[in-house]
């Protein structure tokens, strides 16, 4: 642990107390606190996460009896189980479910005295009358199943889009709009995110989306997250442990005042009705409370108004910093010149998409997850007849991952079946003067007549 | 009924399939007397199923009902007793018109495996043609003996309990088409090209792991064969759906338009508040699907 | 050529004038028919066939000088160039455009001194001074770019569903409605074609899926052509050149007389208007030609009346035969009992799924291709709203090349975008008495609160 | 304007890019009293161009109108010159996110090729971070440079004219992230290693053939990387439609309704005759598109 603090070594790479970390076993991560005496649960076992404190980010922890976490010995990050000898093929196995030697009983027996989950895989091996009968294919997926049954470790990582993306994706997509993250990794980049931007986010992806585009903007420049209802849902950012200064960054805006910001009735309105009453004698408490002239008597009930005071000028200060909050937003919304806006939600993104374009500076790319296809296809055509975007493209993509193994190499065998659909496109200034029917659009979309001489033609 | 012939109606002996969902379904032989639960309750075969049409809807003790299907090669593969690693439908159609299967083509096989290709073979090759297919592991070569007669496909077939890249296929010079699905099927390329006719045939492999496409690509090369072509065919399954998307409430609108309102989809106008919403119909890709069967790789041997 | 009739050679193999060949080079396939001193064209090329006349199906010939075909000695059927020495990298590759020291003019006189085509690829890469310095990629795409362009040999193959599916994607997917082979595959499979079974077919791709049907069904059974317009097209099925019994197991219904059947209007009504004078007096026409006793200054009117009688005669022949054969079709679907359903075409899937089901048994397959998604969602739609169809199942396949080649195995750069979508099912017996609400129905399609439940918990 | 800040008005010096479509646009380099041919006629720099803001609308000589763009490392993938095979957009993306860059990231590159990935990872790591990018082709090297100072981005970046695999990175410890598109990836492993920060940080390699994916895993897993994972992303790209269908004429309907008349989908009714039809919108993927690029392979290197 104090080894770890030899130079060269930064010291964010070093978990702390307080930390927002991952935990990850195979493909399977979950997000944590690291906080003293505290049980978390991760697939199914209870682990105390204070002896990471001190270790580096990326060190893989043995989980001993009663939860506590034991640094690995270096070198064994992957480990290798040692097979010795492969079948070339599985003609001699009969099977009769007796092939291992083991019992149930047995391997509890193991875990009892205190083997771990690599030495309880090789005692398995040992004990499989067919294992070296099996082919190499089928020992691979042998061994995998029962390291994923018996080793007991866990990784610890710092988060990152990457992590976060991957954990909610295999962990809760329902609460990300089934986005995954190779969708995300394209919207980041389609959207040109980068630091010293303004960008606009609308998103009910649990503030994982939000948490991506604070990633890349490192705390530099401004984003405003639009959000339907009561309030932002953030979780996700939260999850990503940013330095204080980024939350600088970060301004909200809620959707509902939408109409008000575009008909220009935000800044000169009223303020609201819970706001309404005069600010003057609330500002007069504080004097009160140095006034000591009051007779005994009067003290409880004195102390009672104060309280009542104290408790108003509280809602005052909190609406008041709503309120300046807001207007903050509004003034980076109104000159309406955002740099990118990235929309990833629940919502039919055609509203949506439309009533938050005209916050956008020309020149500047915008992207749209959906998790169907459908109503971008609508959103598309309606931008289309509309215009003021260009470049439009409607797109998905496919992810494969593979098993790159010595004579065992194959995509891997199960796969996502989609990562959802993205509409992305360029804001450009509309000179309402010139209708769209100039080259540059008829360039865009063939005409019919044009469609139908190319699927004849070729 | 047989796997090669369509029947009207369900016979004593038969094999039948019980189908209560796509995910839900099982084959059961039809026997007098015979009983078969299911969590509708039990299908009696004298009555629910004996002398009933195939595709009946057979309603069950518990007041369920299941519908009675007539047996084809691709229920079956759904259905059958895995014995090993089976081929999939998707596959199995590209195999088939791609090793230029048709009624009367003589095809050898091997493995055996649980059947499940074998079955779509002779629906193919029947009522002239014969599948000879090589299983070295001799339980599953019984069991594929025994299925096959069962499902009354068995004068079309040879099964040969033997090591095809040993002993080959037991045949010269009789097929049309060769399928190998073997751990080394590069060994088995000099058996294969005895096996097919004189004149020239196809022949298929499936491996998962692209190193064995490799040696079996260059076996292939080495022992003439031409138009060596290796392809991969993914099945995207989509679940068709009414889906609910709400619609952004931008708060009160002014008098002036700010045109935000966008009606839906389907005509739904977009009333202002925080519950609309509009509904459209979308076809789903599934969360997970296959992404990986094997790799196919399909060779002509000719004479020339 | 006449050592090609030796034992254990099928008559079949051996390619015949009349025959219904397809022309292969590389990837690309053109149907044509074996007729001696015709010329036909292929790649912009003018070949002669005659040569081919005699050689077994498989052989690949050299094209001579004047579009004569010459057999390529045996053992070079995929011709394998050698490559002597590759480079690592291309780091020394200066891109002038000088690199090829063969001109234009150069490799034109090599071609007219007789130079066939793998020679004049071998003195290109010799003349090329930086390929060696290639790496071994791009020497492939190097070799395969001059082969195209400068190897002049043609396969005569047999055709055959996978040979014409090929073809008819590779040069004109628009003739048949952009079915990808893999789709038609699909099809065929999902159908259970197979000998001995009824088969309808409603297709407007080209006679493709008619002729891949029929080369199933290996002439036993039959198969019911439904056609839309003035009659069926048939070219892609007469490309198979199938057997003459095959054709006698084909039948065609127009499916403007599909109500007619359907309402039992067609057996029993009278014959059409133009069929419908008396026969009697046609009849008589050919006793009339017997008759010697007619005077000489009659016989110009005689002659004409003879041919106005006799085209008369050939067209109540023809009439009689059209609707013999109408009734011979009626007479298959009438029973409903039709064993297998395969549609692929640029009408409408969801009218033309629902008309047709009604001419199938029970228990049987069907399935309908179409070029877009959309109305395949209606047509299932539509099918569970109306029960009678189970096993529904909507998808695309996805299909892959790969190059496989030492050190440079890698899936091909171009591939196929889309290849149709399919719809699938098994008809079963509707028994209106029970409405489609039992438990099998459920099984198939979650209500709406598990879809919801599924998509939070997974 | 900088491929790192975006600007509102369009300077001399700037890089623009001239759009007339989705596969018809092209960068310009904007120079007072320049001009530039388009197939809509000319545009003139100093009155079309300059002093107007990005994202205008700008009329040729000839009448026809063009975009003019501020560059994104996006848009100058579309249209950069190619030296070399590069990178596109929907690699570039997962590569970004996978070797986790962000502002204040170092990052190692080789080749640097046609600067297609260079840009992209600039973007990213700028205001703070440094790119070293690895060439050994002099020519693409030297040509590198000069884009980087056109576009305002050389404070960022170090070019090295030298062989990767022999030379290394030109800096040790110092890396986040390596990030290798060479034909040899698994003989810079070890110059990848020593280039990245003691505390760990993460390796890309970019491969079109798997033989070289693995012997670069081979490669990582020797040298002690961890997470290794590779995988393959496709873009498909859909074209939106409005598509007709016919409706097929089934004849005179009966008076007993044989139900056979469906309505289309947007609710047009079947008119009974031949040439009625349904109008949808649809998308559709393209004919052909990019089936590979390449593998990407991802490695973490940990200081345990």
């Amino acid at each position: 642990m104090a080894n770890n603090m030899d130079d060269g070594i930064d010291a964010q790479c070093i978990i702390k107390e307080g930390d927002c970390v991952v935990m990850k076993r195979g493909d399977i991560f979950k997000a944590a606190q690291i906080q003293k005496k505290r049980k978390v649960i991760f697939e199914k076992q209870w682990l105390f996460l204070d002896n990471t404190i001190g270790e580096l980010y990326g060190t893989t922890f043995e989980i001993a009896s009663g939860g506590t976490l034991q640094p690995r010995k270096p070198k064994h990050t992957e480990s290798s189980t040692e097979v010795k000898k492969a079948g070339t093929d599985n003609r001699n196995i009969v099977d009769d479910g007796r092939s291992q030697k083991l019992t149930r009983d047995d391997i509890e027996t193991l875990k009892e005295q205190g083997l771990k989950g690599q030495e309880i895989v090789q005692q398995l091996i040992e004990n499989s009358t067919t294992f070296t009968d099996k082919t190499e294919f089928a020992q691979e997926k042998y061994i995998k199943k029962k390291k994923k049954k018996y080793e007991n470790t866990v990784m610890i990582l710092k988060p990152s889009t990457r992590i976060l993306a991957q954990m909610y994706h295999g962990r809760e997509p329902g609460k990300i709009c089934y986005l995954r993250y190779d969708s995300l990794a394209q919207m980041l980049t389609l959207a040109n995110i980068h630091a010293g931007s303004k960008v606009i986010v609308f998103e009910t992806c649990a503030g994982l989306v939000l948490g991506a585009v604070m990633e890349r903007m490192g705390g530099h420049g401004s984003v405003i997250q639009m959000y339907p209802g009561g309030g932002p849902v953030r979780a996700g950012m939260e999850s990503f442990g940013f330095p204080e200064h980024f939350h600088q960054t970060l301004h909200d805006f809620p959707l509902c005042k939408v109409q008000d910001l575009l008909g220009g009735r935000l800044s000169q309105d009223a303020p609201e009705t819970d706001e309404a009453a005069p600010p003057k004698p609330e500002q007069q408490s504080p004097e009160a409370e140095n006034m000591d002239t009051v007779p005994e008597a009067g003290r409880e009930t004195e102390e009672r108004d104060k309280r009542r005071e104290d408790k108003a000028q509280e809602r005052k200060t909190k609406m008041e910093e709503k309120r300046k909050k807001l207007l903050a937003a509004a003034a980076l919304l109104e000159p309406r010149n955002a740099d990118g806006l990235v929309i990833a939600s629940r919502f039919h993104p055609c509203p949506v998409l439309l009533g938050l374009l005209k916050f956008m500076a020309p020149s500047r790319p915008f992207v749209v997850y959906c998790q169907y296809r459908e109503p971008l296809i609508e959103c598309y055509t309606k931008l289309r007849e509309q215009g003021g975007a260009i470049n439009l493209r409607l797109a998905e993509t496919w992810l494969r991952h593979y098993q790159v193994l010595p004579n065992r190499t194959h995509p891997v065998l199960l796969m996502s079946g989609g990562g959802g659909y993205l509409l992305s496109g360029t804001t450009v200034l509309t000179s309402p003067a010139q209708p769209a029917t100039g080259p540059a659009h008829r360039a865009e979309e063939p005409s019919p007549k044009r469609i139908k001489l190319q699927e004849t033609d070729d | 009924m047989s796997f090669v012939e369509y029947a009207e109606f369900i016979q004593e002996g038969d094999v039948a399939i019980i189908f209560m969902g796509h995910d839900s379904m099982f084959p059961v032989k039809v026997q007098q007397g015979a009983q078969t639960q299911t969590r509708y309750g039990v299908i009696r075969h004298s009555t629910d199923l004996i002398g009933r049409r195939f595709g009946s809807k057979v309603t069950c003790s518990k007041g369920g009902w299941v519908y009675v299907l007539h047996p084809t090669p691709e229920l079956w593969t759904l259905n059958l007793p895995h014995r090993t690693q089976i081929l999939y439908t998707t596959d199995i159609a590209n195999i088939t018109m791609m090793l230029e299967l048709k009624p009367g083509s003589v095809v050898c096989e091997s493995g055996t495996g649980s059947g499940s290709l074998s079955h779509a073979i002779l629906r193919t090759i029947a009522p002239s043609g014969h599948l000879y297919t090589v299983e070295f592991h001799q339980q599953r070569a019984e069991k594929a003996i025994e299925e096959f007669r069962e499902h009354k496909v068995d004068h079309l077939v040879t099964v040969l309990n033997q090591d095809v890249c040993k002993d080959g296929f037991g045949v010269m010079g009789v097929a049309d088409a060769v399928f190998l699905d073997i751990p080394s099927p590069w060994e088995a390329i000099g058996h294969a090209k005895s096996a097919i006719k004189k004149q020239g045939g196809r022949l298929c492999s499936f491996s998962p792991c692209i190193e064995q496409v490799q040696r079996t690509c260059a076996a292939l090369a080495e022992q003439g064969f031409g138009e060596i072509c290796t392809l991969e065919v993914l099945l995207r399954v989509y679940d068709v759906r009414s889906v609910s998307l709400a619609l952004p409430d931008f708060g009160p609108e002014d008098t002036l338009q700010t045109g935000l309102h966008v009606p839906g989809e389907e005509g739904t106008p977009a009333a202002p508040g925080a519950n609309a919403t509009v509904t459209c119909r979308t076809a789903m890709p599934p969360r997970e699907m296959a992404g990986h069967t094997g790799y196919l790789t399909f060779a002509t041997k000719s004479l020339v």
